[in-house]
Parts: C-alpha cells; structure tokens; sequence
C-alpha cells in the first residue's frame, strides 16, 4: 500500500522549471524531497545566484511569480475568513508551497463551453481536485465532466510539444513558418480562417478581433460539433438577436422541455441544474416539468410528467401546445397537426398550467429545426415568457456554432481558396456529419495549424500542431453569459512544452508582451471601467482573481431585444408540411453522453467508466431501443444491430431501454473515437456520420452478433421493495408541516456511547437529478481506480458511491427514480461483526471505518452488507500493466490524493465519509483555535453536487442541517427494518402531479 | 534385534533426547518470535547524511529552535526538511568555515539539490500529522528523542503502532471506561483529543 | 537388571483368562499379560483397578476452559474495546464456541499425553516382548517369581490345567 | 463387566446369530496376514492408476495455488454481490466429508457399535485428509493469504491489536484446528497397537527398506507391547478421547454454519442451520464412506473384513441423515413463507424459480429423493447401486452449500446490488485439485498404514468372543 499517492512521481511544482523534452524529470520520493530536492534554489529571498532555465521557462515562471506577487495583499484581505475562499493563498516567507498543506485557486472550466467557475486544490505543485466556486452567481458543485478534466491534464497522449509536418520543433520555428505564411496570404489576398469551437473568452474574442483589422481576409468560423445555431436564427428572426437566450429555470413555475437534456447536457447544465433544484423545493414553490423526448435522457427521467415522442413528431408537439395557448391568447388560426403521441386531455391541461404561469413558464427545445425553435419562441413570447424566464437582453454566449458558416467553409476548402486554416477546439474530421468531404477539403489547405493538444482525427492530418495548454496550466478569461465574467489562472507551470492557443495568436500578430500582460490590460481597459465596486484596477484585478467570478452592470450599448415578430405561420405549416414517414422504418436519436459529451473527453478513463445515468453502461455507446419494439424484431440486450441510413451505416450493440419511443433509436455521439489515445481509442461506435441526412427512415438488421455490455446495474425494477420512497407535492403539503420524524427503532443492545460528534449524511431524493458528479468527485478524492470494461462486465467496479436507478410504473413509459447509494455508515454495521481481524469498526463519532492495512480480504463484510457498497481490490489496480490506466503511469499518478492510501490486491474498502478532509478540518480549527462549524467539512460527493441534494454534517448538533434533514418529515432510511441503524438518511422523492 | 542405521540409535536415545528435543523447540519458538515482532522496526537507524550536519551545534549549543528550520510542522502533516536558503540565511553572515559548510555553498552555487536521508520513516499506510501533534503541545523530543544532544540523527522510538498507542492512551478522552461522564463535561471548545478511532491514523 | 519370570503362552484368549481366574483362586498374583487385544473381565482377576486418567481430562479441560474465557475477556473487554457493529462489549455467548473448543482441545491432548506418560509409551522407546507374536496371535499370561516364597511348582501345575501351549522360566527386563 | 451381565450376552449368542463382522471365521494369524499383506506387498496396477489421476490431479492444485496467489482472487468468478462461491462452498463440502470419520469411531465406540471396527481406521483417515482440504480453502480464499497470521491472537506490537471474538470466521479457525488435532491424535492412538503389529512382523525380514520401515514403526508404536495394563488405560482413554469427540463433531459443524446463520442475507440468516448442517454432514460424510470403502474392499481383496453386513449398515446411517436434511430443506421454506418475511419469501422462490434454480432441483433430485431408493435391503446390499448412490450424495451435497452460498448472495436486499456468478477455469481447477489432494493421501494412507483397525477386528472376531464366553461359563462352573 502507498500512502502519497506522490510517491515515485515527477512532481512539476508550478515554481519549478519546465519539464521540456528529452529532459530527465525530477523524480523525488517525500514531500521533503520535494522541497529541497525538486525546486532549484533559485527563487529563495536574496536571490541566490544562478539558476536561469531555458526562454520559455522563465516566462511561464514570472507569470506565476507575478500572480503570486500580485495577489498579497489579497489573500491577506480574504485569507482570514475562510481560506478555502482564497483565489491566492497566504504566502508565508519565501516559499507558497508548504509540503503537504493544499491550497485552493479559483479558475475556470474548459471542460466545454459552459465555463463553469471553479475552485481547484492544489497539493504540493499539483491540481488534484476540482471543486464547484460557490462564489459564482451562475454556478455552484460541478458536472462529472468537469471534476474528471483533472485527470485530462495528466493524459499521458498530450502532445510533449510542437509538431511541424509531423516532426517535433521548437517553437520559433513554428512562428517563423507560420509568420511567413501569413504574410504570403496576406499579399495575394487569399483567406485566413480560425475554426474553432465556441469561444466564450472575451480577451480571446478581442485577439481574433485584431486578427480581423490586421487581416483583411482574415475570418472567424465557429463550429459546435453539437450546434444550437437553428436556435440562433429563430431568435434572429423572431427578436433580432442571433443570440442564445438565458433560461432562468428557477424563475418557472411550469417547465416544458422538447428534446432538450438541459441537467444532462445541454447548453449548462450545471447551472440548470442548481436552477431547477431550487425551483422544486417541497417547502416552497415547486415548479411542474413536463419533457417531450424520444429517448430517456436525465432531464426526463426527472420531470413530473414524461411523454415519449418520435423525433419527427417534436414540431407537432410545439404546434399542439402553441394551438391551445393560442386559443388562450386570442390567436385562432394555428394550423392543425397529428396528435398521436399523446390524448388531448392531458395536452388541455398542460397548456392550461402554462397559461395559468404565463410569465413564469418556460419552454426550451433541443431539436435542431428552425420551424420548431420559431413555434417555442412564439410559445414563450405568447406566454409572456421573454424577459422572464427567457432573458435575451443578457444572452448566453455558451453555444455559438454556426453550421451554415462551417458547411461554406468546407465548400471553400474543398474548392482550394483557403490558405491559411487554424483549427481551435474542434476536430471535425471525427465528428462533422461529413467527415471524408471535410478531409478531402483539409488537403486543399494550403497551411493548416491545430491547436489540439494531440494527435487525433483532425491534427494528425494539419500540417502543424500546435498543442494548447491543458486549462489548468494557462491565463485566460470566460463570458457564458453576458456581463458575467470569470477569470482562469495556471495551478501548475506547463507539464510539457505546450503554449496557449491566445499566446500563440497574440504571436503571430506580432505582439510579444505575453498573454497574462495582455490578459490584465484587456481586463484594465474593458471590464475593470465597467465596475465601480474597486477604485483601483489592482485590487479589482486581485478581488476577482480570487473569486474567480466578477458580474458586472450591463453595457450601455447593448444591442436591443425587439418584441417577438416571428413568422410563426410559415414555420407551423412547414411543421404541418413535413414529409412523413415509412412505417417500417425507424427514427434516429442522437444525443451527448453525459461523461463524454461530444467525444473531446474520450480519453478519460475516469468518463468511460462513468455510468450512463440512465442505462447505466460503461465503456461504449449502444442503441437504445424500447422494450417492444425488440420483442417485435426478437433483439435482445448486446445483439449488434446495422443501423442503415440514406447515405451511411453503423454497426452497435442494442440496449433495452424502457421509456424509448417505440419508433425512435436512441445512440449516444462522441464514441468511437479513432485516434485519441489508448483509453478511449475504438472504444463504441461513432454516430456522427450518421447525422449527414434525415433520420427519420432508418432500418435496423440483425448482424447476429452479439456483445457483452459493461452495466453496472443489471436489475431496474424495485421488485416492491421499500428502497425508495416516493410521495406527491399533495400529500406531502397535507402531512402536516411540523411533524418530524426520525426516531430510531428501538435495539437489544445498550446505546454505545457517542464520540465529540456523530458523522452522518442527509440525501435529498428529489434534489438529486442522477447527475453522477458525485461519483468522479469521489472517484478523483479517493484514488479509486479505473479497473476497465472487462472488470466492470464481471460487477467488479470500483466506484464507492453509486447512483442507483430504478424504474418504477409501465414499461413503455416508466417514471424513475435515482439513488446515491453508499456506506450507509450503520451504528449497528452488519459487516463489523464478521471481521475476524478488526478490519472494520465504528468509530467513536460514528463512521464505519475501513483499515485497509489490516484488511485479510475475506470478503465476509461485503456479503453481509445489505447496501452491497463494500468494494474488493481483486487485483492489484496500480502498476499493473493489465490495467492500463492512469495509475499505470507516474504521469497519471500526479493526480493521486496524498491523504488517502492507494490500496493494494485483496483488500476491502468503501466510503470513509471523507475521513481524511474531516481530519484535515479538525487540524484547521486547531490551528486557528475555534470549534467546528456546521458546513466546514463538505464530502467529495457533497461538494460536487450542482443541487445540494447532499448533506454531510455533524448529527450531535442539533442546527446542523443535516440533523435538520434527520428529523425532517420526509426522512427515511434504507433497509431501516433489519435494524442497521443507517447515519445516512434519505429524504423521500416528491413528484409535482398537482398541476396537471 | 538391532535396529537400522547408528544415526537412528543416536535419535533413539531414548528420554532424554525427548526432553533435550522439547527444550530445544520451545527456545526456538521464542527466538523466531522475538526476531519476527523486530521486522520492520528500524529503532537506532542513523544513516550519514550527505552534508554532515550536527543537530547538537545548532539546537544544541546554539538554541535553534526546532520550528525555526522544521517551520512547516506547524502547519503541514510534514515537518518538513528546510531549504538551503534557510541554512544560508545564518550561514551568508558566518565566517566559521567547515568543509561541511563548504558542501552547502557548493551545493547552493551548483543550484545542486542536497539529498538527505530521511531517517524516520512512518509505515506508507499510516497518517501522521505533525502540525496535529505540534499544536496540541507534544514536544518534538517526545518522538525524536534529544535531537539536540545528537551529531548524527538517530531514531530513537521504534515507531510502532503499540508505541504510538501508549502516548494516545495516555492522552485519550475515548473509549475509556467513564467515557460517557468525560463525553459529557467535554465542552465544545478543541479539546485536542488523542483519538483511538482507527481512522485517526488510518485512512 | 533383568528379572525372573514365570510364562505361560497361549493361542487363545479364552485359556488364558481361565487360567488367570484360577491363578487369583490360588492368590497368586498375575504381573501382567499380553495380548495382541484387549480381553475384558481380566481386570478383576489382575485386581486392575479403574484407571485416574480421567480426572486428567477433567482438570486440564477446565483449565482449557479459564484460558479460553479469560483469554477472551481479557482482549475484548479489558485490553482494547472496540465498537464492533454496535455491539455491547461484553460478548459473553460469543465466547462460548472457542472456550467449548479449547476446552476440548487441552482437555484431549492432556489426557493422551498422561496416558503416554503413566504407560510409559515414548517415541524411540524399544519394545520388549515377553514372547514373540503377543503383538499378533499368541497370548502370554506372566508371573514374577519375586522371591523363594513363589510356590513354582504350584503355578506350573495350575497354568497347565488351564492348557497352556508353552511354559517357561525367563530373566527379562519388562 | 460383571458376570451376569456376560451371562446375558452368552444367551444371547446362543439363542440367535449375531450379524457376522467378519467372513469365513479367520484365525487371528490369518487376520494379521490379511490385512497386512497390501502394505508388504507390492501395489497393483488399479492402485498405480487411482494414484496417477489423483496425484495429477494434486499437481494443478498446486499450479493454480500459485497462480491464484500470484495474481490475486480476480482470477475467480467471484464479484462484488457475489464475494463467496466454490471457495467456501469447498470448504463447507470438505468439512463436512470430514463427520463421517469421527461419527464413526467415537459416536459409535460409545454405542459399542462393533461393526464400526473394520471401517473406523479409514474412515478417520479419510476425516483428516477432508479436514485437510477444508483448511486449504479459508487459506487461499483470502486477498491477503499472507497476513494471514492477523486471526490468531497473540501478542502483537499493533496496540496489540487482537483478533475479533464475535466473528464466526474466528471460531472456525478455532473449531477446524481443534478438530484436525483431536482427529488425529485420536487415529494415531488407535494405529499404535497396530504399528507394533506391523513392526513385530518385520522383526525377522532383512533388507534395508524393511530396516528403514521397521525402525519408523518402531518409533511410531512408542514401544509397544500388548501389556494388558496398558491395554487398560488404553481403552479408558479411548472412551474418553471418544466422549470428547461426540461434542465437537456435533460442534464443528454447527459453527461453520454460524458463518451463514449468524449473518443478515435471507437464506443464511436462519436458526435451523446448526443441526441441518451437522445431518447434511454425517450424511455426505458417510457418502464419502462408502464410495471408498466399495473402492477399497474390491481393490484390496478385503471383503472379508468390509462386509455387505457393513455396507447395509452405513447404507441405513444414509438414509436416515437424508431424511434428516430433507426435513430442513423443507422446514425453510415453510418459516420463508410462515414468517411473512418479505425478503426471505423472495428469496426461496426465487432459489426454485430463479437463474440457478437447476443446482437447487439438482440438490433436491440427490439429497431428498435417492435416500429413499435405500428402503430396499436390495439396494442396501447391491455393490453397484450402493457406489451409484453415495456419489450422487456427494454431488447433491456440494450443490446444497453452492446453493446456499452463491444463491443467497446473488439476489440481497438491493436490486441494484444484484449480479450473477460465473466459474472461472480456475474455479473448477481448484475444485478438482481439492479432490487430488484428498485422494493422494488416501491411496497412500491404504498403501502405508494398516487401513482396518487390527486389533479392533481381532476383538471382535467370533473366535475370541465365542470362546472367551464358553472358557468363562465352564470356568464358573468349576467354581461352583
């Protein structure tokens, strides 16, 4: 067993030089080394003398320096009230980094274009943990997508520098190339095009700015493998603003989504997420969603009323709701359409609940159709939604694609006019719906540069690449909605010898002051006039960067929102018009995974090991099919199916989901990545190509092969067990308010005396949307390992908190239900008693403890346990070569958390309630001799939870809110009856089926 | 009637042999028990360190005190090795020159990283913390023994969980028989409370 | 030093107990017989009187007893309470399957180890037969002829009543 | 004894036949020679080919031992709802071959049921060697074999930390080591007189393995030499070697069902399992039996001493044992459905109706339907059905513990918990080494040691009890 996870690790200390390539990294054994052994001395007070590393080092490390230097008097301001608030912390003497005290620094996500903000902890020189800014007004906890991102920097696949035709360079040589390139593209006029991904920072957006005035044929195209841009153009037609609207879920009382996963996936979901928990509280105001939707997504499988519906049939949805909110606004003459999918009654009743919450409804679409996006816009602004729940004035800039743009760029590239073609956070030629048409183009280029941080589909195919920064190890800035900005700053110096994609622009333009210069002085000159709270740019400058966050007023020109004058007409009859379909032919789906999302993470194994909130699958994408429709075609689970369109076809396994529209297959985007690296490489099948023509008439053939899917959960139905308790908005607000429950059973045995506190959890069920951020959280906060597809078919994951799902009602439409399952710490634990060895016992303040070193893995424990939440190390998951993952290389072991043993072959282990960040909070408030406070102390899974639905705290204090949770009405515990005495307590799952 | 093979008489001495055979299992017992409860247990390792450095002159003779070098056990679960600068903040103004003290400047001029030796090594599965220990008043000799009165480092407490355990007994206000009473007078105020939870070291 | 003994052999068990009946009728006493069997009701006639082992048993398988209880009680209650599933520390019924065992365990091996002891029977030891074949067919009923009292002629005549196969004065060691 | 109570016993052989133990009356000479004669002589060609398969068989034992822990339990088709299947289910089989054994030798000496005389040695024997291989599996199911030492309490520099007293895991390591060494000592002190046989025998051989081997029976029979004062203490210390016994046969078992009895998982956690366990014990215990003594009184030409007289015996100890289990299988399926217990009514429906519903009518068809086959004395005494039947005991008792181990833990308390179990080759390699083992020592056992309790036979042959009554009346009579 190893105790720091550091052990044998190159550490790369954000003060330490560079690790560039063919140079040896410093390789030390103990914190202590790391202090002396692994920092030149050359940055100690009095300047010793010597020590001056290569160019580019120096650089990098004034930066840090300077933002050291810089944020003083800061963290001396905000370091005395709660440290974990610090974006720069207390820096006592010479040296910021105490061996073995972590400090957190607050950034901002690139995991995708939401730019969350976030705090990052950061040990010894190495982020290890990220964690949601609660600073932020936006966001608060993380996605799974964003707490694995650390894992993404320590990805051995990155590229260790640039590449110029495929050979390593340095980089001067590479701006000489390029310099020269451009000037010639300049001369003749020939065009000079960045394709990138939605850009959501403003300096960035300002440096393509001066690429456009210093280029005249200089152009800027921005392409979302998954696009909002049919949205765009609605809005464009019905406000005047090709802008992405932003929701305010918590504002809406009656919430219908269209094929829209805004808690999965969609647009941010992160702050949709906290939005629409706080807008269903059952002591409050608690909203009704309805989602309209063909395959089961999170969204749906949380909404109070869930109708599944063909993808061809969505319009016919908006147009049936905008016929009966129209009756209510006066407006008679809405064409009429189908309405199989569902009775009108219940339709009646929807539209009525909106109407009855016009001005506080929301209705948000996914489906890429500008008919449809017209007909919701029309909705809401019938609804008097804009402005409401619908704020255009201050829109989200998290989605800019523009598919019309990409599909001329790729005409022109095809046609040989483009010269110069810089690829930025995309990678088109694995995920455009034409991916062989964008290559042939590609070979047209006459220079084309990626900025990929690897050789994938698209870069290895550029004539240089160009790898940016992981986001942890570079400046920069984020805008996802207007007028909130959020700054992002290095928690370590670069690992390899990589530049910031802004540096490299800001290079070739010719101005060489750096990118954290020009990062302050555009914050100087265009946010810093815009506030008024800091008299000097300074302190506003040190203030957000330890916030992270800054909101400023608007901009006085902001352009103007005009009332809704939409053609709704035309696009109704479009909708009316529609080509129908065979009826032996089937509808495609697609959708973004969660962990995956669009493909960019797929070399994180921490993702691929992920369950699917719903189906629960790992490694691999499927097609979902409905339970009838593979009685009818005799499919059954892991039969590979050929999906055949017009012009394409794939080959994957089925997945039965219930809830699938019967006529639609749903298949997740972002797998079956070609060249990503070895986690994710081949892994699933890629449905991109497949997106090129309609799919609305599919067929589906046997192959007559048949995989094994690697589910974690193979049983989803309740089997009429009380394991999750479900109750109604009505009953709950008829039990009277004030009743409390939560009295234990009575027991044999004498009460064991209690320690100075009693640990315990307070789960809220119907907060929890089965986003499975906690499950990283705690897999990234705990060394768990990733143990790989074949383990996870043998039930052998190792994930110690899981998200259980269970379905519950008919099968062709079933609700369902999710449950964070783990050690439910029992004061009278069924797996303590059989431990020969004293393995595991209570602990005085009432955790289960596990030690693994006394662990003789007789597995006795896991048996006995009810929750089936203990987890055994069937083999040795570190340093083995047959687990190939990151902790197989010293380079992924960067991530380990030094507090937390990494265990060996053949023991136990399971949730410790974080026992080690209860140490460390015990150890803080001796040092600055207080007494714990309810709140000090977040759990991994605590933390990450974008709705709070979990409480950890202590159960002696009476306020704490998780005793509050314990006592509440709603309050039960799992499996109670065999007398196990849970400290973990659930709280029953509401649904809202009053309004309809 | 005679028996095979002298080697055999000789076995089949009869009594005595019995008695002499047990004697000599039960001695060995003991002999293998005593070695194996030694394993893993370095009490008196004194590697030589690269730079010779003599804790006796410093906190010894000079009165250092331990947390002026050691300055990270206070806040860190390290104690923490301090960095030649540290050494060089005293040693720039001293004239008293040592070929040892030559070592250093060679070392800081070279920017070469001094590798010391760690000589208290904690098993890989057990937390310590010293901050924990230094902020609730244990003193470092507790451990360490008089390192002031040492030239060369030496481990002088075996480290074991036993050792351990007796100081955290001493000072537990846990799982002792009048442990509701205690429990009950114990304000909320940080009692720095020696735990003897598992998960006080374990984790 | 070896001893002086009277043998008689016989090819039967039946004979020989004859025999030994008699001989007790004539007071003589019997130093031993052996047999390559147990033959029952031969104890009254060689005044064997029920053996003590088994208060051997008794005594050491209650102190396997106390070992085991306090063993016990000493670690889980006294040494090092732990809270094992919320369990009140003392455990006694949980004590009883491993007191029960070594109970037995001592118990058992004390009493083989005091017959080995009382009889004499240790590893190496070199057996030594009367006659040959006690260990197979042939039984032999022996007398110690102690001192000049022992009427020779008396016991000859009586063992050959009882129709022994062989009799014969032999020194042994026994 | 005293003389009346012979008096009874002489009417009684007068008036009707006792069942005859031994055929055809051999002199006491001839039984020597009997039955020493496989230990002198040299071994047949059915020995050589039992030995060949049986220690092939040993040899993968060790070969997957080593690679099981070389790289750790995941070779197995254990998961994590599953955590225990062939491991301990091999383990629970083994130790329960093992009652048979000292049922025989000390249950029934305290009943002074003299036919146990000539099947007691090897039945002992055949106990160790399944109580050998029931220790082997709590070894190697562990992840950590080599920490191993962490169970027994002894002094340690952890605290000292002792071993947890409450655990079931705990008093097996107790119960199995107690009862492996009572066992042996047990079949060590009734070889002794014996060894001296075997060593008097070679007294007038020369050759230097008879040297070699008289000089190891010399040293194993403790210098024995038919004393009758001996033989005194002697037999006391059977009786009482045998009163100790009887308890901890019975307890063994009943501890090894703790293992499941006191745990929370409906289908282990029942009250009837002590006494259930202990008859399925006795019962393939005694299946065990049979099949080697058949194998044995055809191989070794000893069916003069292995008598049909035994076989029906054992055969009718079979029956009822059966019966006995079947009555447990079928009193826990009425307190499943009498308790209302929702949990435990799943269960057991589903162990008749759910993915491994087959080993549970496998398990029914051997355990509850043969033994009734034994209702016929023809069956009884048939060679050929007798050897049938005990190995179908055999297999339905393994499928009763996998039954009750993998069946209980793949569908508990948590649907989302639940997961199936697949053997692995190692699973089933384990499982055929295990018998390997067992076999080897057998066929050595019956090859180096004398496998029928000579003396014990002796004692019992008509001769002697016949005669020693006759000389005992006419002796009286003299008296008179």
């Amino acid at each position: 067993m190893n105790r720091d996870g550091a052990a044998k690790i190159s550490c790369k200390g954000p003060k330490e030089s560079l690790v560039r390539i063919g140079e040896p990294p410093v390789y030390w054994k103990s914190a202590e080394e790391l202090q002396n052994g692994a920092r030149p001395l050359g940055e100690f007070p009095g300047g010793l003398p010597g020590n001056s590393p290569s160019q580019q080092t120096e650089d990098t490390r004034r930066d840090f320096l300077a933002m050291m230097g810089f944020t003083f008097a800061a963290a001396g301001l905000a370091g005395c009230r709660a440290p974990v608030q610090n974006a720069v912390p207390l820096l006592t003497g010479s040296d910021e980094i105490v061996p073995g005290v972590s400090n957190f620094y607050a950034t901002t996500c690139g995991g995708c274009p939401s730019a969350c903000s976030l705090l990052v902890k950061q040990r010894d020189g190495r982020p290890i943990k990220i964690e949601g800014n609660d600073r932020s007004s936006l966001f608060g906890g993380t996605c799974a997508t964003g707490q694995a991102t650390v894992l993404s920097l320590y990805d051995g696949e990155r590229l260790h520098g640039p590449l110029w035709k495929g050979q390593p360079v340095q980089w001067p040589v590479i701006d000489g190339q390029v310099r020269d390139a451009l000037r010639a593209a300049d001369k003749d006029k020939r065009p000079i095009v960045l394709l990138s991904g939605t850009i959501t920072s403003p300096s960035t957006l300002h440096i393509i700015g001066e690429w456009k005035k210093r280029y005249p044929s200089f152009r800027h195209v921005v392409y979302d493998a998954v696009s909002l841009s049919a949205m765009r153009a609605a809005n464009a037609a019905s406000f005047g603003r090709a802008a992405i609207p932003h929701y305010l879920f918590d504002k809406a009382r009656m919430i219908v989504g269209l094929e829209a996963d805004f808690l999965g996936t969609w647009l941010s979901p992160v702050e949709f997420a906290r939005q629409y928990a706080s807008s269903r509280k059952p002591e409050g105001n608690f909203s009704t969603h309805v989602q309209f939707e063909s395959g089961f997504s999170v969204t749906g499988s949380n909404a109070d009323i869930r109708v599944p519906v063909a993808p061809s049939e969505m319009g016919a949805v908006a147009l049936a709701l905008l016929r009966r909110i129209g009756r209510y606004a006066g407006v008679t003459d809405v064409p009429d359409s189908t309405e199989s999918f569902a009775d009108s009654k219940k339709l009646d009743a929807i539209a009525e609940a909106l109407w009855r919450h016009r001005g506080e409804s929301l209705i948000v679409s996914g489906v890429q159709d500008l008919s449809v996006q017209m007909a919701v816009n029309a909705l809401n602004s019938w609804l008097g939604n804009i402005g409401k729940t619908v704020d255009l004035a201050r829109p989200s800039y998290q989605r800019a694609g523009d598919d019309a743009a990409m599909a001329e760029l790729v005409e022109q590239m095809n046609r040989g006019e483009i010269h110069t073609l810089l690829l930025h956070g995309v990678n088109p030629a694995y995920d455009y719906a034409e991916p062989e048409r964008f290559t042939q183009g590609l070979e047209k280029v006459a220079l084309s540069i990626s900025f990929s941080d690897r050789r994938d589909e698209t870069s290895s195919r550029a004539h240089a690449i160009c790898p940016d920064h992981h986001f942890l190890e570079s400046w920069g800035d984020a805008e996802p909605v207007d007028s909130h900005f959020s700054l992002a700053q290095p928690l370590i110096a670069p690992l390899f010898n990589t530049r910031a994609t802004a540096e490299n622009l800001l290079a070739w333009l010719g101005i060489e002051s750096g990118h954290h210069t020009f990062l302050r002085s555009f914050w100087r000159e265009n946010i810093f006039p815009r506030q008024n709270e800091r008299p000097d740019f300074e302190s506003f400058w040190d203030r957000s960067l330890q916030d992270g966050v800054v909101v400023v007023p608007q901009k006085t020109a902001a352009p103007p929102v005009n009332a809704f004058h939409g053609d709704w007409k035309t696009a109704a009859h479009a909708i009316v018009n529609e080509p129908g379909r065979a009826d032996d032919r089937y509808q495609l789906h697609f959708y973004e995974s969660v962990a995956l999302r669009d493909g960019r993470h797929a070399n994180n194994p921490w993702l691929q090991e992920l369950p699917d909130p719903i189906s629960k699958v790992t490694w691999g994408n499927y097609a979902a099919v409905s339970p009838k429709l593979a009685r009818k075609l005799g499919l059954s689970e892991g039969d590979v199916v050929s999906l055949k369109t017009e012009k394409g076809q794939m080959q994957i396994p089925v997945f039965l989901q219930p809830g699938q529209h019967e006529k639609s297959i749903s298949v997740a985007l972002g797998y079956g990545r070609k060249q990503v690296g070895k986690a994710g490489q081949d892994v699933g099948a890629n449905a991109f190509p497949l997106r090129r023509q309609s799919t609305v008439n599919v067929t589906l053939e046997k192959t007559g092969r048949t995989v094994k899917l690697a589910s974690t959960q193979r049983h989803f139905y309740m089997e009429g067990r009380p394991i999750i308790l479900e109750s109604t908005l009505k009953q709950v607000r008829m039990e009277s308010a004030a009743a409390e429950s939560g009295e234990a059973l009575p027991s044999l045995w004498p009460e064991y005396p209690q320690g100075e506190h009693s640990w315990g959890l307070g789960i809220d069920l119907t907060a929890c949307i089965g986003c499975s951020a906690c499950v990283i959280a705690c897999q990234a906060e705990n060394n768990i390992p990733v143990v790989g597809k074949d383990q996870v078919q043998r039930i052998r994951a190792m994930h110690w908190i899981r998200v259980d799902r269970y379905y519950t009602g008919p099968e062709d439409c079933p609700a369902s239900v999710h449950q964070p399952m783990m050690c439910q710490h029992c004061g009278h634990a069924p797996c303590e008693t059989v431990c020969p060895v004293h393995a595991t016992t209570t602990s005085s303040e009432g955790i289960n403890q596990q030690v693994y070193n006394r662990c003789i893995g007789t597995r006795y424990c896991a048996n006995n346990c009810p929750y089936k939440v203990r987890r055994f190390n069937w083999y040795n998951y570190t340093e083995n070569a047959k687990f190939d993952f990151n902790m197989n290389s010293p380079l992924g072991r960067m991530v380990l958390n030094p507090d937390v043993v990494v265990r060996s072959r053949g023991v136990m282990e399971k949730c410790n309630l974080c026992v080690q960040r209860i140490q460390l909070a015990k150890n803080l408030a001796l040092q600055g001799k207080r007494t714990l406070a309810d709140g000090d102390i977040k759990t991994a899974c605590q933390q990450a939870c974008p709705t709070q639905a979990i409480v950890f705290g202590d159960l002696k204090d009476a306020h704490s809110r998780v005793a509050q949770l314990h006592r509440s009405q709603r309050q039960y515990k799992v499996l109670e009856e065999l007398g196990t005495r849970p400290n973990v307590a659930y709280l029953k799952k509401i649904r809202n089926t009053t309004e309809t | 009637m005679d028996l095979a093979g002298g080697g055999l008489k000789a076995l089949l001495m009869g009594r005595r042999f019995l008695v002499v055979a047990v004697l000599a299992l039960g001695l060995g017992g003991l002999l293998a028990g005593w070695e194996l409860s030694r394993v893993g247990v370095h009490q008196g390792y004194a590697p030589a360190q690269p730079i010779a450095f003599p804790h006796k002159v410093h906190a010894g003779d000079n009165k250092i005190p331990c947390l002026y070098c050691h300055y990270a056990a206070r806040t860190s679960r390290h104690a923490g090795i301090p960095p030649a600068s540290v050494c060089m903040n005293c040693h720039t103004l001293l004239e008293k020159q040592t070929v040892e003290i030559e070592k250093l400047k060679e070392a800081v001029q070279e920017q070469r990283p001094i590798k010391w030796i760690k000589v208290h090594n904690l098993p890989d599965f057990v937390y310590f913390n010293h901050s924990q220990h230094v902020l609730s008043g244990v003193a470092c000799q507790r451990c360490h023994g008089a390192v002031e009165q040492m030239d060369r480092v030496q481990q002088m407490s075996p480290l074991t969980m036993g050792w351990c355990l007796e100081c955290h007994r001493e000072h537990a206000h846990i799982a002792t028989a009048d442990f509701q009473r205690v429990m009950q007078d114990m304000t909320h105020r940080p009692v720095p409370v020696a735990g003897l939870d598992c998960t006080s070291c374990h984790y | 030093m070896p001893k002086n003994f009277l043998v008689a052999t016989y090819s039967n068990a039946g004979r020989l107990l004859q025999a030994a009946h008699a001989m007790k009728e004539e007071k003589f006493r019997i130093y031993d017989v052996y047999a390559p069997y147990p033959i029952h009701h031969l104890d009254e006639a060689m005044e064997i009187h029920r053996s003590r082992l088994p208060w051997v048993t008794l005594l050491l398988g209650g102190a396997g007893l106390l070992i085991a209880l306090l063993g016990q009680f000493y670690t889980v209650i006294w040494d090092w309470p732990m809270n094992v599933g919320g369990k009140p520390a003392n455990a006694t019924l949980a004590f009883i399957p491993i007191t029960f065992e070594l109970t037995v365990l001592i118990g058992g091996l004390a009493t083989v180890a005091a017959l080995f002891l009382r009889a004499r029977l240790y590893p190496g030891k070199r057996e030594r037969l009367i006659v040959e074949g006690v260990t197979n067919d042939t039984f032999a009923l022996v007398l110690r002829k102690r001192d000049t009292s022992f009427d020779t002629a008396r016991a000859r005549q009586i063992l050959e009543e009882s129709g022994a196969d062989l009799i014969e004065e032999k020194a042994a060691e026994l | 004894m005293s003389a009346s109570a012979m008096t009874t016993i002489a009417t009684g052989v007068q008036t009707l036949h006792p069942p005859t133990w031994v055929e055809g009356n051999p002199s006491l000479h001839r039984i020597t020679d009997d039955i020493a004669r496989p230990l002198e002589g040299r071994p047949g060609k059915g020995w050589w080919i039992c030995f060949g398969i049986a220690f092939a068989a040993l040899l993968n034992l060790g070969g997957m031992v080593t690679y099981l822990i070389a790289s750790g339990i995941g070779v197995w088709g254990l998961n994590n709802s599953v955590g225990w299947a062939f491991d301990i289910t091999n383990f629970v089989f083994w130790v329960g071959i093992g009652h048979a054994g000292t049922l025989i030798s000390a249950i029934l000496l305290l009943f002074r049921q003299k036919w146990r005389t000539s099947i007691n040695r090897s039945a002992e024997a055949m106990t160790i060697f399944a109580v050998m291989c029931a220790g082997l599996f709590p070894a190697i199911h562990m992840g950590r074999p080599w920490d191993a030492f962490f169970i027994f309490p002894y002094p340690n520099q952890r605290g000292p930390l002792w071993p947890n007293f409450r655990s079931p895991l705990v008093w097996d390591v107790f119960a199995i080591s107690t009862y492996l060494t009572i066992s042996l000592v047990f079949w060590y002190l009734g070889m002794i007189p014996d060894l001296a046989t075997m060593r008097d025998r070679l007294k007038d051989r020369i050759g230097r393995i008879d040297k070699i081997r008289k000089s190891v029976f010399r040293i194993l029979s403790l210098g024995w030499n038919g004393s009758h004062r001996t033989w005194a203490r002697y037999e006391i210390v059977s009786l009482v070697l045998a009163g100790l016994a009887t308890p901890l046969v019975l307890s063994v078992h009943s501890i090894v069902s703790m293992d499941f009895a006191t745990s929370v998982i409906p289908g282990w956690h029942t009250t009837i399992f002590p006494p259930y366990f202990v008859a399925g014990a006795i019962y393939s215990g005694f299946g065990m039996v049979l099949t080697l003594l058949i194998i044995t009184r055809q191989t070794m030409h000893l069916k003069r001493y292995i008598t049909v007289e035994h076989l029906d015996k054992m055969a009718k100890v079979t029956m009822l044992t059966g019966m006995l289990v079947s009555y447990g299988y079928f009193s826990e399926f009425f307190s499943a459905w009498y308790s209302g217990n929702f949990y435990e009514r799943f269960h057991f429906i589903n162990r008749a109706t759910g993915p491994y519903a087959w080993c549970f009518y496998l398990m029914v068809l051997c355990n509850v339907i043969t033994p009734h086959v034994l209702w016929w004395k023809k069956m009884r005494r048939s060679v050929a059905a007798l050897f049938v039947i005990s190995i179908l005991v055999n297999i339905g008792m393994w499928f009763e513990r996998f039954v009750i181990i993998v069946v209980s833990l793949h569908r508990a308390f948590l649907p989302s918990g639940w997961g199936m179990f697949y053997p692995t080759a190692i699973d089933i390699g384990v499982l055929v080494g295990a018998f390997g083992l067992f076999f080897t020592c057998f066929l050595l056992f019956i090859r180096f040691l004398p496998m029928i309790a000579i003396w014990e036979i002796k004692g019992v042959t008509e001769r002697a009890v016949h005669e020693v009554i006759v000389q005992e009346d006419e002796a009286k009579v003299a008296h008179a």
